[in-house]
């Protein structure tokens, strides 16, 4: 029942923040922080070790679970399961939707309620994508969560935001689409060996079928994740998304929107189809390599500090899809070190850009230089965090490219090789964009413009919060580790093809 | 009556309709194009009456009724219709009655 | 009887192939009901008589008198017809024409394959279709009047409009 | 004491912390006295923990404190842990040493600059982890300081932010040696997969149990520890961004740029020396690297005009002297070197921050001249570490280390004695060039008027350091002049013993190479001298033989291209085309919809006709 | 007829008893709220008296109808939705005092008897008798406003193009009797069974049927009458046309294909399936930059009917229960959206308000009718938390079940274009209103009641369809 709670207080806060919208804009917002609060205190209420670690007797890497009939007559449930992995996850969607709500409090000032109503949705439906393990219940969460964040786009965005957030949903419910075709086949096909008409993750699992068809199903899944990844060449509508939606929106979208991606190529897609997804592994992790580079050549190239930032997303998660794929321990935990420090760090700068912007009204760098001048705190903020996304050890992100290459050079040298230039093309657009809006001249335009002034204490608390969760992660990571161990051993010994042997670290180490 | 021409009765049909269905594409006036109409709905009418022929049976005369209060109805709204179109288009423009479209 | 249905066939099709070229509406107007009058001739000779009467008495009849009489109302006249003529393009003639001819293709080749080869042939009266009516078509008579009903609720709301229009 | 080890690095990086929280609050002394304090405590304790060390060394030399654990996952751990051994020890001594006299004098040395928390601020950060790079106990923790002292480097680089060009500068500082950082990073993978621990120790030794001599894999993994390595170090072929770095404030390039970061380099080598002997090839790539650096650079300094960039020349001259000496074997003489090399250049940096503190910041030599009665003290400090530098024979400390280095390299059979020579022209050359900037600034005609006094805390790391450059270089004597072994003794335990050579003939070569060097410089250059004429020669070895034209041709610009080409991503535009079809299908098909009753029977007969030719004719 | 019959088949002629009774009505008093009260009144009770006839059913009356539950099923839906009509026409025609607005009625009551009586209808008769009732009716429905120019030629294009697929309907209906001899939707599946299986007649009948009813249903490429007469037509004959009757002819013709076809004819499931994509594909495309919103709704419609025929093609239980699911849907939410713009429209004004700038800051102007109408789109768009959701979802269980991979990519391909044409219109209500509304429309309460109950439906069902799935499943099933 505790995990209907999670779902529930945000979804009705959400309502109720919408109806108080009319009687004072301050009001959704102290209920979006408190509805947030009470979340995450529920969440870290379910911290702890798993029911049972037994792994190899089945899936029992489950801290919590809920189910009830839904749809019985088409073999669906209300089934949500919670094990390490989603808990980190769902900790971080509370957290950030809870600093969105705080870094809103000035930018937003137009239909307060509304807005409000839609962060909290965003965030319900994002928690419903991190529990639901029957397929269509994923399903429901997974299109639930477009239609608010579309609207934070569409409504509360800056220019083109209507070609961006149209953008969004094509892109992702065009690929969800595929997925559900794919859930779908994969429903029949295990009716028709199994006469069991059912949705239930747990049911699919070892679905057996022949390759082709296993490679195709495992193919509609994973183009979906991917354009949620998102993996080149699925990418474009991100900066779009990104460029145009408000601060809290592009906090959502990189911080957790990114994630339900890689949450399903790691939950479903492999597990689903070991051998498909360990045939189609090179591909995948060639995809993530490439993604890494050319999103950050594209990054170099951006002007606009947001696409820029955005770019840097994109480049990150190749990381994310060459961890998944590699499908070590190593790497999954790489994997999931580098989602929490990614949601935080490129979190941290989207909310720094939308700060700038708030203050000099522009994301354009050619217009910026020499801020460090007049904005210190903002200019030192950006520095470190644009520093973290660079992956300087001891910050998380850092952690999280370590384990993931290590993980993946068991698996493939030369693409490791490859991914690891990103190292370097990371450090060349994270330092550019300290540059061009930090350092040097200052623009024209400030000599005349009003000084602007510097963050505030609420975005310095929250700035200070996400600089030590980075740190903690970097430092002192192993509890996250231990947290979602047992689930990544679940999924990890699920999603074993049932041919050749694994090529887990343990057993190399001589 | 015997040797009742059955075959020859469908294709009678089959070309009076595709006459008129000739008739409804090619006339431009609204007037003709009706009257093709009811060209089309008799020979779907003489289809029917064939067609009771073959198995001696009432129903295709009682079809062949219900056809004609189709068209009889349809010929008196088309009319009222007409005249309704007479106002803005005295020639009864089929082409002109274009202000719907895209 | 071949003789006669063949006859009335012909003229049915040239009847109607010169209603739909011709630009006078009266002319037109005319031809149909030759047309009519001899499907009216096929029906009998199909052993139909009572929807022979019912062609000539409401098809030939009352619906031609309805468009003899908006022709009137209207006034269509000369000029409509000159205007008819400069419609009637030999151009404008060969793309119905071809769609006519395949259609008429596709189903005549039906008739052609002779499916309907077994002759048979008693006369069905008006008795039988009368008893037919008010026996298993019943209900689909009651429906029919409601048909009527609305298309003559919907003549009468649109005729009144012109009215009230002039 | 040396449970307390741990301070060592935390109180630079609290003191860090400290002078950031408290950036723009301090007063300049407070933040001045915060920074230096906090690298003075660390230099008594680490000087503290290195009496107890040599008092009573603990078990194999070796102290582990094992901070907390770090990461467990998968089958790889790593602690974060600290190693004190005499290698450890030495640099730490150093880096706490010199580091603590660097920032004494930069408490002077940038008052009243815009800024100067953050300066401590970053220094300290460096110094932090300088120190945590020199006593990690695993190669996480190695590296995260070697990425933290980049992040130092460029910080402070680029100190002078509103420069764009300084910004430049760090960042190329930062970038080519992330390029060198990369190949580290890789090389720690495959020992980690390889060697399945992360423990610098261990992966050691597993290494020499499980992989023979000359092993691809050992090779492999030497040469990419390498790459890290001549990158942090400004060796061939990542050295194009030491140069550049000059633009930093002067105690930056003395702690960062010449004394300690640079040596990092020397330093994994050396910490990882059981690997690079069981891969020959590697080894003597790290002595080739080294004999081509010295050469290179010693020519360039020679036609720079800038005397920060001839020290920085210099800088990576000496360091290819390590790397040779390295690449020979001669392990403790690269260590030596290591630490004399960080008594004189810092001498020499701070001495050329002294002067040019005078001038408005003007580097330009041939803007200087007749300053050692202007300046006589830091004229003599300057001559003091240039005749250091220059390995004046017997009375500096650069002679007794260039001197071990020199013997070494010639008792390493022929591909030593090829390097033996590389190094004995280095050394004329070093004499050569540095005696220029020496003549050329303090002698001759006088520009301008230039006075002042210099503060305590300018002439103390001077003193100091003077003392040391002279002095430092008796703790290893060779056998001629009385065999002390003070320092390879130390170091006995953790590295490999150099061959002994008795014989004299390398040793008088060389100093007669300095020697011939330095009295070449004064007959050129004794007299007032123009600015040299820029012929092509001049200006290849000015430009340090046009690597960054190289690099600029072949990488920066087309990698710049690109981004700019494909600013808008190609890949949208495939998007873009579809979105466009979809359109342009659209409003075709539009047209279909006239409006024409005619038109819309037509398509209901083309329909009808179609749909039963389907059902009819299939 | 049988005491049985007669009891299942009261509900029908309660609504034609209902019809006569308005019309006398309007005889003796012309007043529209007299004949809105009946009307809404008599269909309320014909509603109410559906339930009651399923006791009796399955049941056969006369040769030409079976109540069972399917019949039942469909008349509801279409009875239900006549009825919301109603009311919204209430709301539409009461905010003029413009013309008589009596015959509306009228005309609403006779097309909804030929619609209702459609799913019960297993003979040609019926079928085509049922189906012209509806036609003629909604002629008059749609030139109802003839002040407006466009009323006329909408009628007329109707008219014609109305006809022309009658008479192919007719003629195939002719053929298939001429071959078999039989015009009962059963003896033809039992005959079609025992003769050949490739049968020219009967197969250019069924082809020629399907002609008349693609017309109605308003597929790809008999479509092309749609968007003209949902523009023209006054918002709530739009929304008839767009429910009542494609519900109607739906039902008829999966009835017919149930029993009649059977395992249809591979050809002709070609034929379908060719239809099937040509109307997901091309009624998606010619939305996209639709401005009049309700041409967009139409050629959405297109799109919708092309989906349901993805269910049509799979048959099968499975089939059958996905297009009564997304019949539903589909009429709630057209319903729904054709309701709301009716509410903002007045017949008076020259056009209703159907151009999408006419919804500029609807979301500031009218929160409640803007997020309505929104969660609508979404619904036609396949967005959770909607029935329209589910009912895709059902389809492409069906599709997929079946193996219908073609039309189920057509599916998800113009599920993808629709996207950008729904989503267009949340855009622009969501926009800064720039300009007011030509004509500022009092929208009635019980206007936006009704709409509400909609939305409740549509959420409601959209989240937890398990109990509309159980009454399909026991009436359908």
């Amino acid at each position: 029942m505790t995990l209907v709670w999670l779902l529930l207080i945000p979804g009705i806060g959400g309502a109720v923040a919408w109806m108080a919208g009319g009687r004072h804009p301050n009001l959704p917002r102290r209920i979006a922080l408190a509805v947030l609060a009470i979340d995450f205190i529920i969440a870290l209420s379910l911290i702890g070790p798993a029911m049972s670690s037994a792994i190899p007797a089945g899936h029992a890497a489950w801290i919590a679970s809920f189910e009830r009939p839904w749809i019985p007559q088409l073999g669906i449930s209300f089934e949500l399961y919670l094990d390490g992995l989603s808990l980190v996850l769902i900790l971080l969607t509370i957290a950030l939707g809870f600093i969105s709500v705080v870094i809103s409090w000035t930018e937003i000032t137009d239909r307060v309620g509304l807005f409000h109503a839609n962060l909290l949705w965003s965030v319900t439906g994002v928690i419903g994508v991190f529990l639901a393990l029957d397929l269509f219940l994923f399903f429901f969460f997974w299109e639930l969560m477009l239609v608010p964040m579309y609207f934070l786009i569409a409504l509360w965005g800056h220019e083109h935001r209507f070609y961006a957030a149209i953008k969004f949903f094509i892109f992702t419910q065009g690929s969800g689409l595929l997925m559900l075709v794919a859930i779908l086949v994969l429903v029949f096909v295990h009716q028709q060996t199994t006469g069991h008409f059912t949705f239930d993750y747990l049911a699919l699992l070892g679905t057996k079928m022949n390759p082709t068809m296993a490679f195709w199903l495992m193919l509609g899944f994973f183009i979906a994740f991917a354009v949620k990844l998102p993996a080149v060449p699925f990418h474009t509508w991100l900066p779009d998304a990104h460029t145009a939606a408000p601060t809290a929106g592009s906090v959502l979208l990189a911080g957790i929107l990114l994630k339900t991606g890689a949450y399903g190529l790691i939950r479903f897609v492999v597990p689903l189809f070991p051998d498909a997804a360990h045939a189609f592994a090179p591909y995948a992790m060639t995809l993530g390599v490439i993604g890494i580079l050319y999103a950050a050549l594209l990054a170099y190239g951006q002007n606009d500090m947001k696409r820029l930032v955005a770019y840097s997303s994109v480049s990150h998660m190749g990381f994310v899809l060459l961890g998944v794929f590699a499908w070590n321990t190593l790497a999954l935990q790489g994997v999931v070190i580098q989602m929490l420090a990614h949601g935080v760090s490129t979190g941290a700068l989207f909310i720094l850009v939308g700060a700038l912007q708030e203050r000099i009204h522009t994301r354009d760098m050619r217009q910026m230089g020499g801020l460090w001048g007049s904005i210190p705190h903002l200019s030192a903020f950006g520095m470190v965090f644009a520093i973290a996304s660079l992956g300087l050890p001891g910050l998380g992100n850092f952690i999280g490219e370590f384990l993931i290459l290590l993980g993946s050079f068991q698996v493939g040298v030369p693409l490791t090789v490859i991914a690891a230039i990103g190292l370097v093309a990371g450090a060349a657009y994270a330092l550019l964009l300290v540059q061009r809006a930090f350092h040097g001249n200052a623009a024209p335009h400030d000599e005349t413009a009003a000084k602007p002034c510097d963050l505030t204490a609420p975005h310095l608390l929250v700035m200070a919060g996400l600089f030590l969760a980075l740190l903690g992660l970097g430092l002192y990571p192993q509890p996250v580790f231990d947290q979602v161990a047992a689930g990544l051993a679940v999924v990890q010994h699920d999603g074993t093809p049932s041919t050749g042997p694994t090529t887990q670290f343990a057993e190399a180490t001589p | 009556m015997a040797n009742v021409p059955l075959d020859q009765g469908l294709l009678l049909a089959a070309i009076l309709f595709a006459l008129g269905l000739t008739g409804v594409l090619v006339r431009r006036n609204l007037l003709f194009m009706l009257m093709s109409l009811e060209v089309m709905l008799n020979a779907a009418g003489i289809a029917f009456i064939v067609a009771g022929a073959r198995w001696a049976a009432p129903d295709g005369q009682i079809m062949f009724i219900f056809v004609l209060t189709f068209a009889a109805a349809e010929v008196s709204v088309g009319l009222a219709l007409i005249l309704l179109i007479h106002r803005q288009n005295p020639m009864l423009d089929a082409d002109a009655g274009d202000r719907l479209r895209g | 009887m071949n003789t006669t249905f063949e006859i009335s066939a012909v003229v049915a099709v040239l009847a109607t192939l010169m209603m739909i070229t011709r630009p006078s509406a009266v002319h037109a107007l005319l031809y149909l009901t030759v047309s009519l009058l001899a499907a009216a001739m096929v029906f009998f000779v199909l052993g139909a008589p009572f929807a022979a009467a019912l062609e000539v008495i409401i098809y030939a009849g009352a619906i031609m008198v309805l468009f003899v009489f908006i022709i009137m109302m209207l006034n269509i006249g000369d000029a409509a017809a000159a205007l008819e003529s400069t419609w009637l393009q030999p151009s404008t003639w060969i793309g119905p024409s071809v769609l006519a001819l395949l259609l008429a293709i596709e189903l005549g080749s039906l008739a052609v394959t002779g499916g309907l080869a077994r002759p048979a042939g008693s006369v069905v009266n008006a008795q039988a279709v009368g008893l037919a009516l008010i026996g298993p078509y019943m209900l689909a008579v009651e429906i029919a009047s409601f048909l009527l009903l609305a298309a003559l609720v919907a003549a009468f709301h649109l005729g009144r409009a012109v009215m009230r229009e002039e | 004491m040396r449970e307390f080890l741990w301070l060592v690095p935390l109180l630079p990086l609290i003191g860090s912390v400290t002078l950031m929280l408290g950036a723009g609050r301090l007063t300049m002394r407070l933040a001045g006295t915060i920074g230096a304090v906090s690298v003075g405590l660390a230099a008594i304790l680490a000087f503290t923990i290195a009496a107890g060390f040599l008092t009573n060394p603990p078990a194999g030399s070796v102290y582990q404190q094992t901070l907390w654990h770090w990461l467990n996952v998968g089958g790889v751990s790593a602690t974060f842990g600290l190693r004190l051994d005499p290698l450890s020890l030495v640099m730490m001594l150093v880096i706490t040493g010199v580091g603590f006299l660097i920032h004494l004098f930069a408490t002077e040395y940038m008052e009243g600059e815009d800024g100067y928390g953050r300066f401590f601020a970053h220094l300290n950060l460096f110094v932090a982890a300088m120190l945590l790079l020199v006593l990690a106990d695993n190669f996480l923790a190695l590296y995260t300081g070697w990425e933290g002292v980049g992040l130092g480097s460029y910080l402070l680089i680029g100190f002078w932010w509103r420069d764009p060009a300084n910004g430049l500068a760090a960042r190329k500082a930062f970038i080519v040696t992330r390029i060198g950082d990369t190949a580290l990073f890789l090389g720690l993978l495959l020992i980690t997969s390889h060697l399945g621990t992360l423990n610098i120790a261990d992966a050691m030794q597993h290494a020499t149990q499980s992989w023979p001599i000359g092993s691809p894999i050992a090779t492999l993994a030497a040469f990419l520890l390498l790459g890290g390595a001549v990158g942090k170090s400004a060796q061939l072929p990542l050295q194009t961004w030491l140069p550049d770095a000059m633009v930093g404030p002067t105690p930056v390039s003395a702690l960062i740029h010449a004394a300690t970061m640079v040596t990092a380099g020397v330093y994994l080598i050396a910490r990882t020396h059981a690997l690079f002997l069981l891969a020959p090839a590697a080894l003597l790539t790290v002595g080739i690297i080294g004999g081509a650096t010295l050469l290179l650079a010693g020519f360039s300094a020679l036609a720079q005009n800038d005397i920060k960039r001839i020290l920085a020349y210099s800088t990576m001259s000496q360091i290819g002297y390590m790397f040779l000496a390295l690449g020979v074997g001669a392990w403790d003489a690269a260590l030596f070197h290591l630490m004399t090399h960080a008594f004189f250049k810092a001498l020499l940096f701070l001495s050329a921050g002294a002067i040019t503190m005078r001038l408005h910041h003007e580097q330009d030599i041939f803007k200087m001249g007749g300053l050692a009665r202007r300046l006589p003290v830091a004229f003599w400090s300057f001559l003091i570490g240039s005749a250091a530098l220059a390995a004046l024979p017997l009375v500096t400390a650069g002679f007794y280390s260039k001197e071990a280095i020199l013997s070494g390299a010639w008792a390493g059979g022929t591909s030593g004695r090829v390097l033996w020579l590389a190094g004995v022209v280095g050394a004329f050359m070093t004499g050569l060039y540095i005696f220029r900037a020496v003549f050329i600034v303090f002698f001759g005609e006088e520009h301008g008027h230039v006075s002042g006094r210099y503060g305590w805390r300018i002439t103390t790391p001077l003193a100091v350091l003077s003392v040391l450059a002279v002095l430092g270089g008796l703790i290893e004597v060779p056998p001629v002049f009385g065999h002390v072994t003070l320092l390879s003794n130390l170091l006995a335990p953790v590295l490999p013993a150099t061959k002994e050579v008795t014989d004299i003939t390398p040793l008088l070569l060389a100093s007669l190479a300095a020697l011939l060097g330095i009295a070449l410089a004064a007959l050129f250059y004794w007299r007032p001298t123009q600015r040299p004429a820029e012929t092509p020669l001049w200006r290849f070895w000015h430009a340090a033989g046009g690597f960054d034209w190289l690099y600029n041709r072949v990488l920066v610009r087309p990698v710049l291209w690109a981004a700019r080409v494909n600013s808008d991503d190609f890949i949208d535009s495939f998007y873009d085309v579809i979105a466009w079809a979809t359109k342009a299908i659209h409003q075709q098909v539009r047209r279909t919809q006239n409006g024409r009753v005619r038109w819309y029977t037509a398509g209901l007969a083309i329909g009808s006709v179609s749909l039963i030719a389907i059902a009819v004719l299939l | 007829m049988t005491a049985a019959a007669f009891a299942a088949f009261a509900p029908f002629t309660l609504l034609g008893t209902l019809t006569i009774i308005v019309m006398l009505l309007i005889a003796i008093r012309r007043s529209h709220k007299l004949a809105a009260f009946s009307t809404i009144t008599g269909l309320g009770l014909c509603c109410i008296a559906l339930p009651f006839a399923a006791p009796a059913s399955p049941v056969q009356v006369t040769p030409l109808f079976v109540i069972d539950g399917t019949a039942l099923f469909y008349a509801g839906l279409v009875l239900g939705a006549a009825l919301v009509v109603a009311i919204l026409s209430y709301a539409y025609l009461d905010s003029t005092a413009h013309g008589p607005r009596e015959e509306y009625y009228l005309l609403l009551l006779t097309a909804t008897l030929g619609a209702a009586v459609l799913p019960a209808s297993v003979h040609f008769a019926s079928f085509f008798l049922g189906l012209e009732t509806l036609s003629i009716s909604l002629l008059g429905l749609i030139a109802y406003a003839s002040p407006r120019a466009t009323a006329a030629e909408a009628g007329i294009k109707y008219l014609i193009l109305g006809g022309a697929s009658s008479a192919f309907l007719l003629f195939g209906m002719a053929l298939i009797y001429a071959d078999l001899g039989t015009m009962s939707f059963a003896d033809i599946g039992t005959l079609a069974h025992a003769g050949s299986p490739h049968d020219l007649y009967r197969l250019a009948g069924v082809a020629m049927i399907l002609i008349g009813v693609a017309f109605k249903l308003s597929l790809v490429p008999f479509h092309m009458w749609t968007p003209d007469i949902y523009e023209a037509a006054p918002a709530p004959v739009t929304a008839f046309v767009a429910v009542v009757s494609k519900i109607a002819v739906f039902a008829v013709i999966l009835r017919y294909f149930i029993l009649a076809e059977g395992p249809a004819d591979a050809s002709l499931r070609m034929g379908l399936a060719v239809i099937a994509i040509l109307s997901m594909l091309g009624g998606n495309v010619l939305a996209l930059l639709q401005n009049n919103v309700k041409r967009m709704l139409a050629y959405s419609s297109i799109a919708h009917l092309g989906y349901l025929l993805v269910a049509f093609l799979a048959a099968g239980t499975l089939g059958i229960e996905a297009a009564a699911y997304y019949l539903a849907a589909y009429a709630v939410t057209s319903l729904g959206a054709f309701g709301i713009v009716g509410l903002l429209s007045a017949p008076g004004a020259g056009r209703d308000a159907d151009q999408i700038d006419d919804y500029r800051g609807l979301f500031r102007t009218r929160p409640f009718l803007a997020a309505s109408l929104a969660l609508m789109l979404l619904s036609l768009a396949g967005i959770p938390p909607t029935m329209g959701f589910f009912g895709k979802f059902y389809l492409i269980v069906a599709g997929v079940g079946t193996g219908l991979f073609w039309p189920v990519a057509a599916l998800v391909l113009g599920s993808v274009i629709g996207l950008y044409y729904y989503l267009r219109v949340l855009v622009v209500m969501a926009m800064p209103n720039e300009s007011t509304t030509p004509v500022p429309v009092t929208v009635p309460l019980f206007g936006t009641a009704v709409i509400a109950v909609l939305l409740a439906l549509l959420v409601a069902l959209g989240t937890y369809p398990a109990p509309a799935i159980a009454l399909i499943r026991m009436a359908v099933g």
